[in-house]
Order: C-alpha cells, then sequence, then structure tokens
C-alpha cells in the first residue's frame, strides 16, 4: 500500500510511456525527458505562485498586517492576477539597448534556473535527470547565471543596471566559493556526486530512532548553515539583497525590465532559490528520507517537499527579520570568514571519517570545528571590522 | 702605610680626571651633581694629600719613588715614576686646599653662567694635571702634565668663549707658553741623550742623583737653562710674561687657581724639582745657570711691580703682582734659598688666592666691575670681603709677625743679601718690596676705602659660599706663618730635612726692621700719594691718577706695559708674519710652478696619445662598428614589436611543416 | 551510422583555425585572448576525442590531459587578462598594433 | 551518439566561435564564445567525457567568460572605435585553415568507427586523478595559487 502510494508519480510516467510501446528508442527516451520537463514546470511553477502570495501573507503576519486578502479565498488567486497583469504590461526596451542580449538574458537565466532542478532527487526513483557528476551539473549550470545576469545588466545600458549587475556577480563569485566548498565534504564522505548516492548514504538511522543525516556531524551542521547562508546570497535574498536594492539602485539588473520578462527575472529568483534549498535539503538533511522509521509510511516526495517548504519559511522568516548588509561588510564576511570556516568543515569531515565516524569521530571534528572557530572570531574582531561608517564623499 | 700610599700615588691625578670625564659626560642641566661631583673629587684628592703627607713628617728628608715601565722598545724601557718626598707632600697639600676653596668659590661665582657644568669639568681636569706635575718622577711624565696644565689653562682663559678679547688671551697664554715648552723639551732630550733617564729618583740611577748628574758634566749648565726656559714660560718671567696679564680675561677663579696659586708657580716648582741640575758642580753656592736665574728673576720682580702700580684694572694689579713674586721665588731660588723659595711660593699660594677670591667677589658685587676708578667704599657693603681682601694685602706686602708674606719675604732678603755674585738684586728687591707695598695700598684705597662711585652704587656683599673659602683661605695665610717664623722654622727644617729647635732670640733679626721699615714706607707713602684719591663722592670716576698727574710720561709708559707687547708686535710677530708671507708665496709661485711644469709634461704626453688613438686605432674600430649597426638594422627590420605579426610567422611555419609532412606520407 | 574521428578532428581544426584568425586579425587584445582560447579548445577537443576512439588504456589519459589543459588555459586566461588590464592602464589603449614598445 | 546531433552540435559551435572571431561588437564576440564553449562541452557528452564537459562549462563560463566581459568592461573606453581586421592574417588563418582540413581528409587512418568503452565514471577519474597523475595534481594546484596570485599583482593599483 504504502509502496504504491510512494512510486505513485512513477508508475504513472511507466502507464504513460507504455503507450508508446513498440516505437523507436530513441522516441521513449524524448517523450520520458518531455514528461519530466513537463512535471517539473509544473510543480515549481505553481510552488512559485504559491510561494509569492505565501512569503506576502507570512511577511504580512510578522509585520503585524493582512497580507493580499482581496482575489479568492484568503487572497489566494493574487498570483494569477499578478501574472495577468504582468501578461498585459507594455514591453519596454530602452532605446539604446542592446535588443538581442536585452531578450536573451532573462530567458537564459530563467532556463538555468529550471535547469538546476533537474538533478535533484524528489522522492524514491524520482530523479528527472540522472547524471554522475550531478552535483557539478548543478553548479555548473548554476554558475551560468552569472553570465545572464551581466548581460541583463550590460544590455540594458543602465548606470543601475550595470552596477546592480557588478554587485551581483561580486557577491555571487564570493558565495560560489563556501557554497561549493562545503558540498565538498559530503561528497568526500559518500564518494560521489550524484545526488542519489548522496541521498541513499543519509538512510540510516542511528540507535533506529536518529536518523544519519550529515546535518546532525558537525562538519555537516556548519557546512549546512554555511550552505544555506550562501545559498541566500547567490538567490541574492534579504539580507543579501544589495544587487537590487531598492533603496540604492532601482532594482539592479532588472531595472529596464518590465512586463514578462521582469515577471522571468523574478520567477528565475525564486526557481533558483527553491533548486538551493532543494539541494540542501538533499546534501543534509537526508532528501526525501523520514525523519524516523515510523514515518516512512508517509511517501518520500512529502517528506522532501516538507524539508523545503521549512527551508523556504526560513527564507521568508529571515527577509521579514533581518535588513540589508553593506556590501563591504558582506565581501568581508564571505572571505574572512565563510571561506575558511567552509575549508574547516572539510578538515572536520576527514577528522570524521577517519575516526570511524562513530562518536570518537563526532567528538573530534567538534574539536577542530571549536577551535577554528574561536581562533577566527578572536582573529576578525567585528567591532574594528564593521566600524561606524566615515561617510567621505556625502559631507 | 707608606708603602700603601706609594702604591696609590697614582689616584692623586686620577681621581679629578675621572671627576671631569664623568662630568663631561653630564647634561648642561646637572649643575648640581656636576658642582657636588668636582668637589667630592677635591676632597677626596684632599684627604689623599693629607695621608701622602703624613709618612713625610716621620723621616726627615723623606724620599720615596714608585717607578714602573709605560713601553719597551729594542732594549732599553720608557720608565714613569711617582715621587712623594718634602717638597711633592707640601704642594698637594697647598694644591689640593686652595684648589678646595676655589671650587666651593666658583660655585657661588659661576652660579649664572650657562656653562656651569663644562666650567667644573675643565676645573677638575686642571687640578688633576697639576696634581699629577707635583708628583711626578720623570721629566717626561712632568712634561706630559705640564702640557696638560697648558691645555686646561687654554680652555679656562678662553671659558668665555664669545668674547674674543678671551679667545685672543687664550691663544696668547697657550702659543707664548709653547715657545718656553720647546726651550723645556729640548732640554729634555738633551738630558735624556746625556743621562740615558729622564727619572729624577731612581734609587741611584736617576737623572738628579749622583751617578745621572756625574754623565752630564758641562752640558749641565745648557740643559738647565734650557729647562730654566719652560719654566720662564709658564711663570710668567721676563721675556715671556706678556701672556700673563691677559690671561686674566678668565674667570676670576681660574685666575686664582691657575694664574695665581698654581699653574704659574709650576715653572718655580719645576727649578727647584729639578735644582741639582742648576747646581751642579756650584762654587759657594753660584753656577751660571743660577746666576741667569737671579738677573731674571729681578728684572721681572721689579718691573712687574712698577707696571703693577699704573694699572686700573683689579685683576690685572693682581696679575702684575703675582708676576713680581713669581720673580722674587725665582731669585731666592738663584741665590740658593730654595726652602725660602719654596716657602714662598706656598704661603703665595694661599694669600694670593685669596686676594683673587676677593677680587672675584668684588667684581661679582660690582656686577662685573673691573675698574678700581669706579669702585670706592665697598668696605661698607661687603665687609666680609674687606677684611679677608686687607689680611691677603698684609700678607702680600710682607708685614712681618703674623701674616706669613712677611717671613718668607724676610728670608727670601735674608738669602739674597749673602749673595757673592753683586749686591745689585738685593736693593733691587727692597724697591721691589716697597712697591709691592705701595700698589696694594693703592688698590685698597681706590677699592675699599673712599666713597662709593658708580659701579660701587648697588653693591652688595657675595653669598657665604663664596665668603667662606675667603675665610678659610684668609685663615691659612695667616696661621701659615706660625711655621714661618725664624724663631721655630719648621717648614723649612722640614724642607730642607734639617732638625729644627725652638729659639725665641732668633725672632728678632736686623733683617725683620729691613723688611718692617720698607713695608710701613711702601704703605706711608702710598697713603700720602693716594690721600685724597677717591675721596670725592657722586657718580664720577676719580680724578686721574697723582701719579698720572706727577709724571705723566712715566704713568703712561707703565700703564702701558713698557710697550713689550708692542715691541713683539713689530719684531717678533712682525717677523714670523713675513715669513709666513715668504714662504707663502715660495709655495704658491716656485714649488708651485714646479708641480705645474711636470704636470705640463704629462698633459703633452696625453695629448699625443689621445692624437695616436683618434687618428690610429679607433678608425678601424669605427668601420667594424658601422658594419655591425648596419647588420643589426638589417635583423632588427624583422623585429616588429607587433605579437600578431610573430603569431603569423608561428603560424606559417605550422603550416609549412605540416604540409611538408602530409607531402612526406 | 555513427561519426568519425575524421569529422571530430576536422571540426577541431576548423576550431583552431578560427580561433588563428581571431588571434591573427582582430586589433584588440582581448580577442587575440578569445582566439587563444579557442585553439586550445580545439585542442583539449582533440584530446577527447583521440582518447575515445584510440583502444583503452587503463588510465583515460586523454581525459586527464584535457582536464589539466582546461586547468592551466583557465590560469592562463586570468593572467592574460589581468596584463590586459595593466597594459590598459599604462599605455590607454588595448590596440596591439599601438603596443610596439619592443620594436627593434 | 549520432550523426544527427554531432551535426548539430558542429555547426553551433563553429557558427558560434565564428561569431566570437569575427563579430564587431567585443561584448558579443564575448557572449558567442561562451556559446561556442557550450557547443565544445555538448561534443565532450557525445564523446562519453559528461565530467570533462561539467567542468569545461563550469570554469569557462562561470569563471573565464564572466572575467573576459570584467575585462571589457574596465577597458570599455577603448573599445569605441572599432578598427577592421588584419587581412594579412585573415589569410594565414584561412591558409591554416585549408591546409589543416586538407591533411586531416587526406589522411585515412583517422577515418574510424569509436570502439565500445565502459562508462567513464566521476570515481574512475577521481582514482586516476588521486594515483597516477597526483603529482600533475599538485603542480596545476600550484600553478593556479600562481597564477592568482600574479593577476592580482599585475592589477594592483601602484601605490604612489
Amino acid at each position: 500500500m504504502g509502496k504504491s502510494i510512494d512510486q505513485l508519480f512513477v508508475n504513472a510516467k511507466q502507464w504513460l510511456l507504455s503507450w508508446l510501446a513498440g516505437s523507436p528508442g530513441w522516441v521513449i527516451q524524448v517523450a520520458s525527458i518531455l514528461i519530466n520537463i513537463f512535471m517539473l514546470l509544473a510543480v515549481f511553477l505553481t510552488l512559485f505562485a504559491l510561494m509569492s502570495v505565501l512569503e506576502r501573507k507570512i511577511l504580512a503576519r510578522m509585520q503585524n498586517r493582512y497580507g493580499p486578502n482581496r482575489v479568492g479565498p484568503f487572497g489566494l488567486f493574487q498570483p494569477i492576477a499578478d501574472g495577468i497583469k504582468m501578461l498585459i504590461k507594455e514591453d519596454i526596451v530602452p532605446a539604446r539597448a542592446d535588443k538581442l542580449v536585452h531578450f536573451i538574458a532573462p530567458v537564459l537565466i530563467a532556463a538555468v534556473a529550471i535547469l538546476t532542478l533537474g538533478v535533484i532527487p524528489y522522492g524514491r526513483n524520482m530523479t528527472p535527470f540522472t547524471i554522475d557528476g550531478g552535483i557539478l551539473f548543478f553548479f555548473a549550470v548554476g554558475a551560468t547565471t552569472e553570465l545572464a545576469v551581466f548581460m541583463a545588466g550590460w544590455a540594458s545600458n543602465n548606470k543601475f543596471s550595470m552596477l546592480g549587475a557588478m554587485r551581483a556577480i561580486a557577491q555571487m563569485f564570493s558565495y560560489e566559493l563556501p557554497l561549493i566548498i562545503t558540498v565538498l565534504p559530503v561528497v568526500m564522505v559518500v564518494g560521489s556526486l550524484m545526488p542519489d548516492r548522496i541521498v541513499a548514504a543519509q538512510a540510516e538511522y542511528t540507535f533506529g530512532l536518529v536518523p544519519r543525516w550529515f546535518v546532525f556531524t558537525p562538519w555537516g551542521g556548519v557546512a549546512f548553515i554555511l550552505f544555506f547562508v550562501s545559498g541566500l546570497v547567490e538567490s541574492n535574498r534579504t539580507p543579501f539583497d544589495v544587487p537590487e536594492g531598492e533603496s540604492e539602485i532601482v532594482a539592479g539588473h532588472m531595472t529596464e525590465y518590465s512586463g514578462f520578462k521582469y515577471a522571468t527575472f523574478f520567477m528565475a529568483e525564486y526557481i533558483g532559490m527553491f533548486a538551493v534549498s532543494g539541494l540542501a535539503a538533499t546534501l543534509f538533511l537526508g532528501g526525501w528520507h523520514a525523519p524516523a522509521r515510523v514515518l516512512e509510511i508517509i511517501p518520500s516526495y512529502v517528506w522532501f517537499f516538507v524539508k523545503l517548504s521549512a527551508l523556504l519559511f526560513v527564507y521568508i522568516w529571515l527577509r521579514a527579520t533581518l535588513p540589508r548588509i553593506r556590501v563591504d561588510q558582506m565581501m568581508n564576511f564571505a572571505w574572512k570568514f565563510m571561506l575558511p570556516m567552509a575549508f574547516t568543515c572539510i578538515i572536520a569531515a576527514a577528522v570524521w571519517h577517519y575516526a570511524e565516524r562513530g562518536l570518537r569521530g563526532w567528538l573530534w571534528s567538534l574539536v577542530v570545528i571549536a577551535v577554528v572557530y574561536t581562533a577566527l572570531s578572536i582573529l576578525l574582531d567585528t567591532r574594528r571590522k564593521f566600524a561606524p561608517r566615515v561617510y567621505r564623499f556625502a559631507e | 702605610m707608606s708603602a700603601l700610599i706609594l702604591d696609590y700615588l697614582w689616584l692623586i691625578p686620577a681621581v679629578p680626571f675621572a671627576a671631569s670625564l664623568i662630568i663631561l659626560s653630564l647634561p648642561n642641566a646637572r649643575r648640581r651633581s656636576a658642582a657636588a661631583l668636582a668637589v667630592a673629587g677635591q676632597v677626596a684628592v684632599l684627604a689623599l694629600s693629607v695621608v701622602a703627607f703624613l709618612p713625610t713628617l716621620q723621616t726627615h728628608g723623606f724620599r720615596a719613588a714608585q717607578n714602573f715601565t709605560w713601553f719597551t722598545f729594542g732594549d732599553n724601557a720608557l720608565r714613569l715614576g711617582f715621587v712623594l718626598d718634602p717638597l711633592a707632600a707640601a704642594m698637594l697639600l697647598m694644591i689640593s686646599l686652595v684648589g678646595l676653596c676655589i671650587f666651593v668659590f666658583s660655585i657661588g661665582y659661576m652660579a649664572e653662567d650657562k656653562n656651569f657644568v663644562r666650567f667644573f669639568a675643565y676645573l677638575s681636569f686642571f687640578s688633576g694635571a697639576m696634581l699629577g706635575v707635583v708628583i711626578a718622577n720623570s721629566l717626561l711624565l712632568l712634561f706630559i702634565f705640564w702640557e696638560l696644565v697648558g691645555l686646561a689653562s687654554y680652555l679656562l682663559i678662553g671659558f668665555w668663549i664669545e668674547r674674543p678679547s678671551a679667545a685672543a688671551a687664550a691663544k696668547k697664554a697657550f702659543i707664548t707658553t709653547r715657545i718656553g715648552d720647546m726651550g723645556f723639551f729640548l732640554g729634555m732630550l738633551w738630558l735624556y741623550d746625556r743621562s740615558g733617564t729622564l727619572l729624577f729618583y731612581d734609587d741611584g740611577k736617576g737623572c738628579l742623583e749622583s751617578a745621572g748628574l756625574a754623565m752630564l758634566g758641562a752640558s749641565a749648565t745648557f740643559i738647565a737653562l734650557l729647562i730654566f726656559f719652560g719654566a720662564v714660560g709658564k711663570s710668567g718671567q721676563f721675556p715671556l710674561h706678556v701672556w700673563l696679564p691677559d690671561a686674566m680675561e678668565g674667570p676670576t677663579p681660574v685666575s686664582a687657581l691657575i694664574h695665581a696659586a698654581t699653574m704659574v708657580a709650576a715653572g718655580v716648582f719645576l727649578v727647584a724639582r729639578v735644582y741639582p741640575l742648576f747646581s751642579l758642580g756650584a762654587i759657594n753656592g753660584v753656577t751660571s745657570s743660577l746666576t741667569v736665574v737671579v738677573w731674571i728673576g729681578v728684572t721681572t720682580a721689579l718691573m712687574a711691580a712698577l707696571i703693577a702700580i699704573a694699572q686700573a684694572d683689579i685683576k690685572r694689579i693682581l696679575a702684575y703682582s703675582t708676576v713680581s713674586q713669581l720673580g722674587l721665588m725665582m731669585v731666592s731660588l738663584g741665590v740658593g734659598g730654595v726652602a725660602a723659595g719654596i716657602m714662598h711660593l706656598l704661603a703665595h699660594g694661599f694669600f694670593k688666592a685669596l686676594l683673587f677670591l676677593g677680587s672675584g667677589s668684588v667684581i661679582h658685587g660690582c656686577h662685573g666691575e673691573q675698574d678700581i676708578q669706579k669702585m670706592g667704599g665697598l668696605r661698607r657693603f661687603m665687609p666680609v670681603t674687606f677684611a679677608t681682601y686687607a689680611i691677603g694685602m698684609m700678607a702680600l706686602s710682607g708685614v712681618p709677625f703674623l701674616f706669613s708674606g712677611g717671613w718668607t719675604k724676610e728670608e727670601i732678603l735674608h738669602a739674597t743679601a749673602h749673595w757673592p755674585m753683586s749686591p745689585v738684586p738685593y736693593y733691587l728687591i727692597l724697591a721691589g718690596v716697597v712697591l709691592t707695598a705701595l700698589y696694594m695700598t693703592r688698590q685698597i684705597i681706590y677699592v675699599f676705602l673712599g666713597n662709593s662711585r658708580t659701579a660701587a652704587e648697588h653693591a652688595h656683599e657675595s653669598p657665604r659660599v663664596m665668603t667662606m673659602p675667603l675665610t678659610v683661605l684668609a685663615l691659612g695665610a695667616i696661621l701659615l706663618s706660625v711655621l714661618l717664623t725664624p724663631a721655630w722654622p719648621w717648614l723649612h727644617g722640614y724642607l730642607t730635612g734639617e732638625p729644627v729647635h725652638f729659639e725665641i732670640g732668633r725672632l728678632i733679626q736686623p733683617m725683620l726692621f729691613v723688611s718692617l721699615v720698607l713695608v710701613s714706607a711702601g704703605i706711608g707713602v702710598g697713603l700720602w700719594i693716594y690721600r685724597k684719591a677717591g675721596m670725592q663722592d657722586g657718580d664720577r670716576p676719580a680724578e686721574i691718577d697723582p701719579l698720572e698727574y706727577a709724571q705723566p710720561a712715566l704713568f703712561r709708559f707703565l700703564a702701558n706695559k713698557m710697550w713689550i707687547d708692542e715691541l713683539y708686535a713689530h719684531t717678533i710677530i712682525a717677523f714670523s708674519w713675513m715669513s709666513a708671507r715668504l714662504s707663502n708665496w715660495m709655495d704658491r709661485y716656485f714649488w708651485d710652478g714646479l708641480v705645474r711644469g711636470f704636470g705640463a709634461i704629462g698633459q703633452l704626453f696625453g695629448i699625443f696619445t689621445s692624437g695616436v688613438d683618434e687618428r690610429g686605432i679607433n678608425a678601424g674600430v669605427d668601420e667594424t662598428t658601422v658594419g655591425a649597426r648596419g647588420l643589426g638594422r638589417l635583423m632588427s627590420a624583422a623585429h616588429s614589436g607587433q605579437i600578431q605579426t610573430y603569431l603569423g610567422m608561428v603560424a606559417i611555419g605550422m603550416l609549412a611543416l605540416l604540409l611538408l609532412y602530409a607531402w612526406l606520407a | 551510422m555513427t561519426p568519425t574521428l575524421q569529422a571530430f578532428v576536422a571540426v577541431s581544426g576548423a576550431l583552431f583555425s578560427i580561433g588563428l584568425l581571431a588571434a591573427l586579425s582582430r586589433r584588440h587584445a582581448i580577442f587575440i585572448l578569445i582566439g587563444i582560447e579557442l585553439m586550445l579548445a580545439a585542442a583539449n577537443l582533440n584530446f577527447i576525442a583521440f582518447w575515445r576512439f584510440a583502444p583503452q588504456p587503463h588510465q583515460p589519459t586523454g581525459v586527464m590531459l584535457a582536464i589539466f589543459s582546461i586547468a592551466i588555459s583557465a590560469a592562463e586566461a586570468a593572467v592574460g587578462l589581468a596584463m590586459v588590464i595593466a597594459v590598459y592602464r599604462h599605455y590607454h589603449t588595448t590596440n596591439v598594433d599601438q603596443l610596439d614598445q619592443l620594436k627593434g | 551518439m549520432n550523426n544527427a546531433a554531432f551535426i548539430l552540435v558542429a555547426i553551433l559551435t563553429l557558427a558560434a566561435a565564428l561569431a566570437a572571431a569575427t563579430l564587431r561588437k567585443l561584448m558579443h564576440a564575448a557572449l558567442s564564445f561562451a556559446v561556442a564553449l557550450v557547443g565544445l562541452a555538448a561534443f565532450f557528452f557525445l564523446l562519453g567525457a559528461e565530467f570533462v564537459g561539467l567542468v569545461l562549462v563550469f570554469i569557462y563560463i562561470g569563471a573565464v567568460a564572466v572575467l573576459i566581459v570584467f575585462t571589457i568592461l574596465l577597458t570599455r573606453r577603448d573599445v569605441g572605435k572599432d578598427r577592421g581586421f588584419n587581412w594579412a592574417g585573415v589569410l594565414i588563418a584561412f591558409a591554416v585553415f585549408c591546409g589543416l582540413t586538407w591533411s586531416i581528409l587526406k589522411t585515412q587512418s583517422l577515418a574510424i568507427v569509436a570502439p565500445h568503452i565502459r562508462a567513464l565514471t566521476v570515481k574512475r577519474i577521481g582514482e586516476a586523478l588521486m594515483t597516477g597523475y597526483v603529482w600533475p595534481l599538485q603542480c596545476v594546484g600550484v600553478l593556479l595559487t600562481a597564477a592568482l596570485i600574479g593577476a592580482l599583482i599585475l592589477v594592483m593599483e601602484e601605490k604612489r
């Protein structure tokens, strides 16, 4: 029973493909790919719509007001209204803009975002695009985002756009390093770049109740936090939304975009957010595994999406809580704290591994991390680093 | 104990030297510590001198020398040493005691000076050198200290370097004494050549002992005279006396210490020290060298006394009196009264220092005024100074009974009276005594008696730190006389080593009356001449000197120091100028011409060779160079600096290789 | 019907020529860099292709070579671009025709 | 891998590369250079070296391309005036192209079909890197560090 529900979607896909039985192999291949893509788009565009409205409502709650509550029940149809509005808006392209690039940029960015979704396992046997170097694929494709952002900023031939793009690229570069390096310990411990394997490695339970998720090891925990923060930056969310800070540069690289292109950017950002959170869940939170054996009757994809939405909630929560960080502070943080800690995670993971992954390893890796952390916190005395700002040019 | 102090004699000069070194290294602001150091050093020296004095008391004619080897060249070593005998011990006591007084005095006198620290450094340095002179047991060592003393006096005379007159005086003193020292040096060399040693006492082998003296023979006279020349220079005897009055440019304590009490006495001391050289082969106490000494001394004594009468500067008067007193000592040495001379030297050390310090106190009180014409009536303002000064004056002018000067002078007269060669010196000296009394009276009258004139208006008594040494010295000047009375000539006995016994009868002698008469005559005449001087009051300076009124020409002659300076200026100095100019000319035109000539020859040669180079060798080289350059241009044409061109070349080369390969395959 | 090695090598040759074209004919320094990168890419393609078509050794030599060459060309790109910027700072131009200080 | 895919990818790659070499606007050239590299990556996928393809995309698109466009921005004031081609260079390049193609087509030993090979997993690559190629790996690490530092020093503002 549980099995069937768990494998519901898989079986559905098989059923659909069985219609094409007897046609040449590549047809079936293409068909299955198309089905995957369709499913991805369907699920995540819905999630995007849902997210957009939920975010507004949650923010409203946190800021002690009602969010959108006019369109539909509890304003649930708000995204539809937004979509229509976006669609029927005039699409303005600046006269001096580089038309072609200006057009390609949003397309590329959205495409990239969606591509990254492809390698994440959403459930048992539910990985749309199984590839040996899945994690690498994720990052390789994700890296293209920077180029896209740059294209957007450059093509719209506007100082705000250019500056925004610059900022975005700068911060993406700086945080891509911790992002990737925090993944390395997991890859090392599992010994594979394949998301499925990584998920599988976190299947067991210690003493039958505590799941063997990497987040529960010292290195894993730290790596998870670092990864999450870097993901926050990668998806330009508060408190790291410097590239599109309304108060400073109108909307960063999206300034000259309007109508549906703008919507596309927006969507791309959210989807990127989903992707990063999904990867985080996969790498550290045991993917689609249930937190306890007894709960395994509940289907795996549910668990995955529960974790995903939990992370997304944290995103929203942070956005409601934290103010925007200054650029120089952000860079300092990336290079002077995040990066060393990420490397420390690698070492700690190695220690953990060579101490038979048991309690001893646990303690030892904890020690390593604690030592480095204290050393760092002494070295970069924040009171000095983030001294009150001197306005050199603004007297 | 005696042996002990002998081993540590070297400490006596060493302590002040060390003190001066330390003081020199002090910053300019540490006045207090500087003075403290200097005085402490002096006290230590005094203590040492006392300790050194004791053994000489125990045995009559005590003499101990402590010799050591300085360095050896070949097989003969150069040996220096220290000697301790009554002469040295007495000098030590006198120098260290007077020195101490003067040190203390100068604390007050130099209080406002900005170079206070440096002053005390020099002072200690001087005292070290002087003590060294006294205890040296080797003519060489003595000479070394002698020169150090000269250096110290140079530094101290020119202490107020900002005054050109001071600098000039310092130079004058240095050069004049150098002239004398040259004689000294020559004598020393000659002596060494003859006797092979410069040690005075070297248990029988010293140059002042029978063995050494035997080797000298006839040359002793010349050696003695040469050394005496040095003494003349230091002690400001007749031809070389000119520097001493000018030396008064220095601070008064310096004048007191160096140019009255100690250094100028060094000449006399030197003669006394090497007396055996002078008296070698004497026929009833007369040798040619001693005769020279006598005449020089007499001339100096009389001349200086005469000049002193006509001087207006309080210090200059004292300076000339010093000169004449030194002359007196020389005379007594010359006529064989060594003990008398030394006794006078010691006594003179005390009272002349006293007088100088008194004049210093006066100058200090009159805010730097030195012209006695402008003073007067100071007795009311500075009683202590007046009292002590009067004592000094009495002692100097030789009032008998309870002033040391009286007895010593009497002894000298005594000695001179019996000089077999001629009676002239004796009478001249009598005149000198009268003159001494005269000018001292004059000075007293002008300075202390009568009404106060311009400079004396705001006069004030000096601080205790200055008056105390005065009293001490005054007491010394008086108490010393106890040791000098003919009734109990202890000091005489101590110096000569003869046994002494008390005999009241000897107190009364003809000579006593003679000196009494002379001194009273001098003082009386003085009082009579200057009875009206300085009696008028008001801010006007004194009316012209009575003597000048009487004998203007003579007075001017005296006032201008007998034009001796001018004489030198027009003879010796002019000559040296001329010779300097001559040698300059020689240098410039004659020798230089020669050198230039050789240079020209070299140049000619150079021109020739360069011609050869230009014409002959270079041409070939140039040709080759041109060829090379052409080739280089050819090459560098390909070197366009364009990367793309290079890359294209590479590509073409690759293409060529490719085609070749393909064609082969 | 699958492409032969010849096809791959031909493509890489064409790629190489295009790189050479960029490097030789464009005057902007960055074009030269792009050209060089393209030529390196062609080389990489050759490595992989020959590895794929050759009888398999124990270790994937061609792939290794490709990986290393990629890393090195990345370094080369970084330094090259830095040099372009430095040159631009000095001469205020990136036109390689004007950069002929080394002219003999 | 089949001809269709190959031809598609080949056309894409060569077209993009040609654009990168010849486009007037430097920025467009740089972007099409990125496209060309994507095409190359596709070739690698076709040849069964996914890992290398991914690495290529990762490094070139993620890093080198961005570096290039940044450089273009930093030296922008110079891009404005367009200077034509260096025709001599074009000729040479064309000659080389002809020579290469001719000799490649002439070489018969190249006309072979791909043999069947076991898939090249990342694991195998990793093992190779960590065993046989560990020294080259270290050297590349050093090289990259040196390049990083060198680039930094080159672009550092001269203090004066």
